[in-house]
């Protein structure tokens, strides 16, 4: 598979204290952002972060392209709105069911899609994830088109108040760290070695001795649940989970912030993300229809920069001066 | 047959053997009713013109490609149906003729990826890269076995043709197989490595089987014990290099093409 | 909050009492949110925008002194888009109320939202009379329609013209199923039978084999509870199988002039439909329309002429409780009558409900049609009481029993 | 009776389905086409059939040229669009993993939708059948309209028309030909380039003839492109990639498999036809008429 464009984390012997000065800088950001952007937009941007972050660990780190993703994000948010209305289960446990769940419907995705591979693969994921659309549009619990509404959020460990913007922001945040922090360990272990060297040579993995199978779907499962993270913190955050998230134009979405920010680059998709939503906020309130630019953005990155921004960026002169430089 | 159950009881055993192996793309019969036997200790080379059906053997064996017919047999177990992994973990391990190596990762992580198999660590999605740290001596033994210790940490993709042929006989090498496939291992590499690749061959072979597909025959002459001529999918004739060099229908078989 | 009360001195010093009554920001601001490119754009769409520009206007521009602003922003039939507007527009624009508001879900969300932060919603493009039922709000309001009206005006009406039997296409979902009930309970008290009914997915392209199956009942009335796009496609086939031509009669459910518009008399004459507005009813409601059709290219609907009169009313209520507080407004608004182009002698309810009459429609031959946009016959009116929900049995709790 | 349903009404449904099935045939065909030389599964397909009914009823409603004509017009004026975005973008993709092609149809797609969504509306414009097929027969066991029973005659026609041309003309022969391996066919002379242009501009224009087709029976709508398109690619992934053949057949039997549904079970049509597919991945992963590769 050759989507993934050969860039990957930082060099390691170059300077390590620029990547730390960056990462400080960011999390500093983060922290202060509430103080001058409106805190439900930083929110819904994290959820949309960690949702690109969880798929790009499957298609710029393993190589496969999902068209479903949104089975997961949204499957996820049904899920822990359920839970939380329902059965007055406290946002912690809410989002683990919202995160099980996902696990278990890419399980079953997963095992369908990945008996084949590339174009296919893209395929069957959309179909099966358009058929789980369908399903939840005639399921009871999900209420249909109009969505579970009015969602509490609760009391996060029965004590801090989630109904506060602020305490929910720092909770969003600190799931968001958590998120991708699990990513990154993903990525950098044994395992994710593995699921490296199967994106770059299928068959010489195969030859090894390795059932590729078993790691692709296993990258699928661990890709999903964390995309029911961030569904399920998404449905607390707005209070709700709603057919949009489950539609297959969601699946786009997500593959153009990943995209958009660079395939295969860590902190990618938290650009991309960052811009998607901008963008779908801005246009909102204009006359112009989000779709045509979603669209014409799509087709440039795809002809002109499919090293996305941050890819762009490591690839640039400054980047690689600061040790960002890509190998090869 | 006969051959085949002497040696069993005798020194070399039939590791891997192949009986009536046929398949067909199409209306095209790429490979037909091919038996083969491959001895431990021994090597064995398979020979013919382009277009033979060489790799598609190894495909067949290796179990990348599904027979349309016939049989194989894998240390007493018949492996007809069985998937291409598992064939390599029960140690039948191949290489191919464009060189497999992960081109991004250097070369010490070309042959840990190999390492990691047997001992469960590639499952370990929880713990970080340190955990590979002891395998690095034993890679450490091997690139150096082959020569790569200067490109240790050089990425794969930046190496010679040659070198990266050689880089991965190392993590063939590394999964200790029981029996080795190796397509065209010398193609493409400059003297100094043929050598040492042939060397390498024969000690690894000192201890388990090798089926090579090789065109050098000067190679095939001084390395292998066995050689198996195919044509157009079929066997032209069998035996040691002697006998088959000597065989007039592999001469006009290779006539014009390559010196005998 | 200081700088609020610093502001409210001064302004209590120069005397201006309309101003310190309206003491918040110095403007009152009216959202406009709705579907402007999505499934329902034409329904409401961004000709809503236009009818609160309108109102705003007749009114004069100004209440209590100060300017009256009107925003509007497309969710796009999401409503996870809607309510990331509504908040937004609460929290950082000082948006007073909402309005609109097209789709169940993107309505019951929003007005979920503005309970939660004491703002008034006035909804006139949502159809679920969830609204001021069990879900309903002290702040919010439903203004043009609702399921019930729906099924009341066509169901009852064509029962008690001879269609008394049913067969039902229905959209695969809550909405689809409560259209489907209400009317079916409608048709039965009124003395009629529902031989049968088939569910179809949202979006579905092909009916045939749904028709197919209304038609072979035998039933005198097909009712379409769906909307929007399915209804239209629906209705188109139902042509081509010349099921109208066989005698059976097709009633729509959830449609109106704009979709009607959309789909040519060819297919649609013969349709009942019902509506709480029509623009060529009598002079007043003409000249309002031509108004509109000036400013946007087509006739209202009732969406339309519903934005208008919730605009005005509300502008109204502002004006007589003196302030622009949610609680203050929300108490003047169900006291007030309402009285405009868009409802004779309209009243809220204690749920929010406003009480107007509806109108039951007969879609026109082609050859009837004596100008643009004369669609429509009206076949009865459907006095409000009849129409909506007693409160009382509403099932929502701010109703004292 | 069958199943508890009368045979008059099963006979008629399974009518119905032939007819859907010869969309879906008449799509996945087009798909199969330009899959089959370019290796792009283009996502674009749906917005294209949408751009033939669209031109249509453009064609009808801006310059008073009716059905018979646009059946002709539209499809042409779809594959030049087609032939034009081929060689300004798609072809720098070659080169590239297939699924840039995807990504890149997607968004084309989205693009050309939105942007009739923006001039249009969402709701649709109406197309009125053409008068010589208007009206209906009674078939004893249903009433057939006469455009439904043209829509089926026409579409089997044109299908086995392209697949005549391609397994027995040379033109044909050098599609296939190419599909297998384009360097040879340059080396014997043949303009490649040219011919993978040509491919899909035919695959637009079939997208955009069964639009056309499409256009007396639906609203004409900026989002019916977007309903049937993942449809069709099920119907794809059932079929296999192989043969034209494939794509055909499974077109029309997933089209009844559907067009049943909705009488046993008509909550479950829309899930019908992805049930089949993850059925026929279980057993046969290649597809029903796929290649085992």
């Amino acid at each position: 598979m050759t989507l993934t464009l050969d860039i990957d984390k930082p060099s390691e012997k170059k300077p390590a204290i620029v990547q730390t000065i960056f990462l400080a800088a960011g999390l500093a950001l983060l922290v202060l952002a509430p103080l001058f952007f409106y805190p439900v937009f930083l929110m819904k941007l994290l959820c949309f972060a960690l949702f690109a972050c969880a798929f790009n660990l499957l298609l710029g780190y393993t190589g496969l392209l999902s068209f479903g993703h949104a089975a997961f994000f949204g499957g996820a948010a049904y899920f822990t709105a359920h839970a939380v209305k329902e059965w007055g289960l406290p946002p912690e446990l809410g989002i683990l069911v919202g995160v099980m769940g996902a696990a278990f419907l890419g399980a079953i995705i997963g095992f369908l899609a990945i008996r084949r591979q590339g174009i296919y693969f893209a395929m069957i994921t959309l179909a099966l994830a358009q058929m789980f659309y369908f399903f939840c549009l005639q399921a009871e619990f999900t209420k249909g088109e109009d969505g579970i509404q009015s969602v509490p959020r609760g009391h996060l460990f029965g004590f801090i108040d989630l109904s506060q913007s602020t305490n929910m922001y720092y909770f969003v945040l600190g799931v968001f760290i958590i998120g991708v922090a699990i990513i990154w360990r993903i990525i950098h272990s044994p395992f994710g070695m593995i699921l490296k060297s199967i994106r770059e040579n299928e068959t010489r993995a195969v030859s090894l001795g390795y059932s590729v199978r078993n790691y692709k779907l296993a990258a699928f499962v661990m890709s999903a649940a964390l995309t029911g993270l961030a569904g399920g913190v998404k449905a607390l955050v707005f209070q709700f989970a709603t057919l949009t998230d489950v539609s297959w134009q969601m699946s786009g979405e997500v593959i153009l912030m990943t995209l958009l920010g660079g395939i295969g680059t860590l902190i990618g998709p938290l650009f991309g993300a960052g811009l998607v939503v901008t963008l779908q906020n801005y246009l909102a309130t204009s006359e112009f229809p989000v779709t045509i630019i979603t669209g014409l953005v799509f087709m440039v990155c795809v002809l002109l920069f499919r090293r996305g921004i941050v890819g762009e960026f490591y690839n640039s002169r400054l980047g690689r001066k600061l040790g960002f430089e890509h190998r090869h | 047959m006969t051959a085949a159950l002497k040696e069993q009881n005798g020194a070399p055993r039939v590791v891997l053997s192949a009986r009536g192996l046929r398949r067909d793309f199409g209306g095209f019969t790429a490979v037909n009713n091919v038996n083969l036997d491959v001895h431990d200790a021994r090597v064995h080379a398979l020979i013919g013109p382009n277009g033979a059906g060489k790799t598609t053997v190894f495909n067949l064996l290796t179990k990348f490609l599904q027979p349309t017919g016939g049989t194989i047999t894998l240390l007493g177990e018949d492996i007809t149906r069985m998937a291409p992994d598992k064939v390599a973990r029960m140690g039948l391990v191949r290489s191919f003729q464009i060189s497999a190596v992960f081109p991004h990762m250097s070369v010490l992580d070309n042959v840990r990826v190999a390492l990691q198999r047997p001992n469960g660590l590639a499952t370990q999605f929880w713990k970080p890269m340190s955990a590979l740290d002891g395998l690095t001596a034993k890679a450490d033994h091997l690139i150096r076995s082959v020569g790569l210790d200067k490109e240790r940490n050089a990425v794969a993709a930046d190496l010679s043709y040659g070198r990266k042929r050689v880089l991965e006989i190392a993590t063939t090498l590394a999964l200790e197989p029981k029996v080795l496939l190796l397509d065209e291992p010398m193609a493409g590499m400059g003297h100094e490595d043929v050598g040492m690749v042939a060397e390498i061959i024969r000690e690894v072979a000192l201890k388990r089987a090798v089926l090579m597909v090789e065109h050098n025959l000067s190679v095939v002459s001084t390395l292998c014990h066995h050689v198996t001529v195919l044509q157009r999918g079929e066997i032209l004739a069998e035996g040691d290099y002697a006998e088959v060099s000597a065989d007039p229908r592999v001469r006009t078989a290779y006539m014009g093409t390559e010196e005998v | 909050m200081t700088k609020k009360l610093l502001t409210a001195f001064a302004m209590m010093l120069a005397g201006s009492t309309a101003a310190l009554a309206d003491a918040s920001d110095g403007k009152v601001k009216i959202g406009i949110l709705n579907d402007q490119s999505g499934v329902y754009a034409d329904f409401g769409g961004k000709s809503s925008y236009e009818a609160a520009l309108m109102a705003v206007e007749d009114f004069g521009g100004k209440v209590l002194g100060v300017p009256v602003e009107v925003i509007t922003a497309d969710h796009q039939n999401k409503a996870d888009i809607a309510s990331n507007i509504a908040r937004q527009w609460y929290d950082t624009e000082q948006v007073d109320s909402i309005m609109e508001l097209t789709s169940s879900s993107v309505g019951l969300a929003v007005q979920a939202l503005s309970k939660e932060k004491k703002k008034i919603t006035i909804n006139t493009g949502a159809a679920t009379t969830e609204l001021t039922g069990k879900q309903c709000s002290p702040y919010g309001f439903h203004w043009a329609y609702d399921t019930h009206a729906l099924a009341v005006g066509t169901g009852g009406a064509l029962v008690k013209q001879g269609g008394d039997s049913w067969f039902f296409l229905t959209a695969d979902y809550a909405f689809g199923y409560s259209l489907e009930e209400n009317t079916g309970n409608y048709v039965k008290e009124n003395g009629g039978t529902v031989v049968g009914s088939v569910r179809h997915p949202l979006a579905t392209t092909d009916f045939s084999s749904f028709l197919l199956q209304a038609q072979s009942s035998g039933a005198k009335v097909i009712g379409l509870a769906n909307a929007g796009l399915d209804t239209s496609n629906a209705i188109k086939q139902a042509a081509e199988f010349g099921i109208v031509q066989g005698g059976q009669r097709l009633a729509a459910l959830l449609f109106t002039l704009a979709e009607v518009h959309g789909l040519g008399l060819e297919a649609a004459q013969g349709l009942t439909l019902t509506e709480g507005f029509y623009w060529n009813r009598n002079e007043e409601t003409a000249k309002f329309g031509k108004r509109f059709m000036e400013r946007t290219g087509k006739m209202p609907n009732m969406v339309h002429a519903g934005t208008y009169s919730a605009v005005l009313s509300y502008l109204k209520a502002i004006e007589k409780a003196g302030s622009d507080d949610g609680d203050a407004v929300a108490k003047e608004l169900r006291a007030l009558p309402v009285n405009d182009v868009f409802a004779e002698n309209g009243k809220v309810a204690e749920n929010g409900r406003m009480i107007h009459d509806m109108y039951l429609l007969e879609v026109k031959k082609p050859d009837e049609s004596k100008e643009p946009w004369d669609y429509f016959k009206v076949l009865a009116t459907i006095p409000g009481s009849e129409a909506f929900i007693d409160p009382a049995k509403s099932g929502c709790d701010l109703v004292k029993s | 009776m069958i199943f508890g349903i009368p045979l008059q009404a099963f006979l008629g449904q399974l009518l119905i389905g032939l007819i859907n099935g010869s969309f879906y045939a008449l799509l996945s065909l087009g798909l199969a086409i330009i899959f089959g030389l370019l290796r792009v599964i283009n996502f674009a397909h749906g917005a294209q059939y949408m751009l033939g009914a669209f031109f249509a009823w453009m064609l009808l409603s801006y310059f008073g040229i009716g059905y018979w004509p646009a059946l002709i017009v539209a499809p042409l004026a779809v594959g030049l669009v087609g032939a034009v975005i081929e060689r300004t973008m798609l072809r720098r993709l070659y080169t590239l993993d297939p699924l840039y092609g995807l990504l890149f149809t997607f968004g084309l797609a989205l693009t050309i939708e939105g942007t009739f969504r923006y001039l249009y509306g969402a709701s649709g414009q109406p197309y009125a059948t053409p008068a010589a097929l208007a009206g209906g027969t009674n078939l004893g066991f249903m009433f057939l309209p006469i455009y439904r029973g043209w829509v089926i005659a026409f579409s089997l026609v044109v299908c086995i028309g392209t697949w005549l041309v391609i397994e027995k003309t040379k033109l044909g022969s050098y599609l296939r030909a190419a599909t297998e391996n384009p360097i040879l066919v340059q080396s014997f002379g043949i303009n490649v380039p040219f011919l993978l242009t040509l491919t899909y501009a035919l695959g637009a224009a079939l997208a955009a003839l069964a639009g056309v087709l499409a256009a007396p029976i639906y609203q004409v709508s900026p989002l019916m492109g977007s309903n049937i398109i993942i449809v069709v690619f099920a119907v794809v992934v059932v079929g296999g990639m192989g043969s034209i053949m494939g794509a055909i057949v499974t077109g029309y039997l997933l089209g009844v498999a559907e067009g049943l549904t909705k009488v046993f079970y008509p909550e479950a049509s829309n899930i019908v036809i992805f049930v089949i597919m993850a059925i026929v991945l279980l057993i046969r992963p290649a597809g029903l008429f796929g290649r085992d590769v």
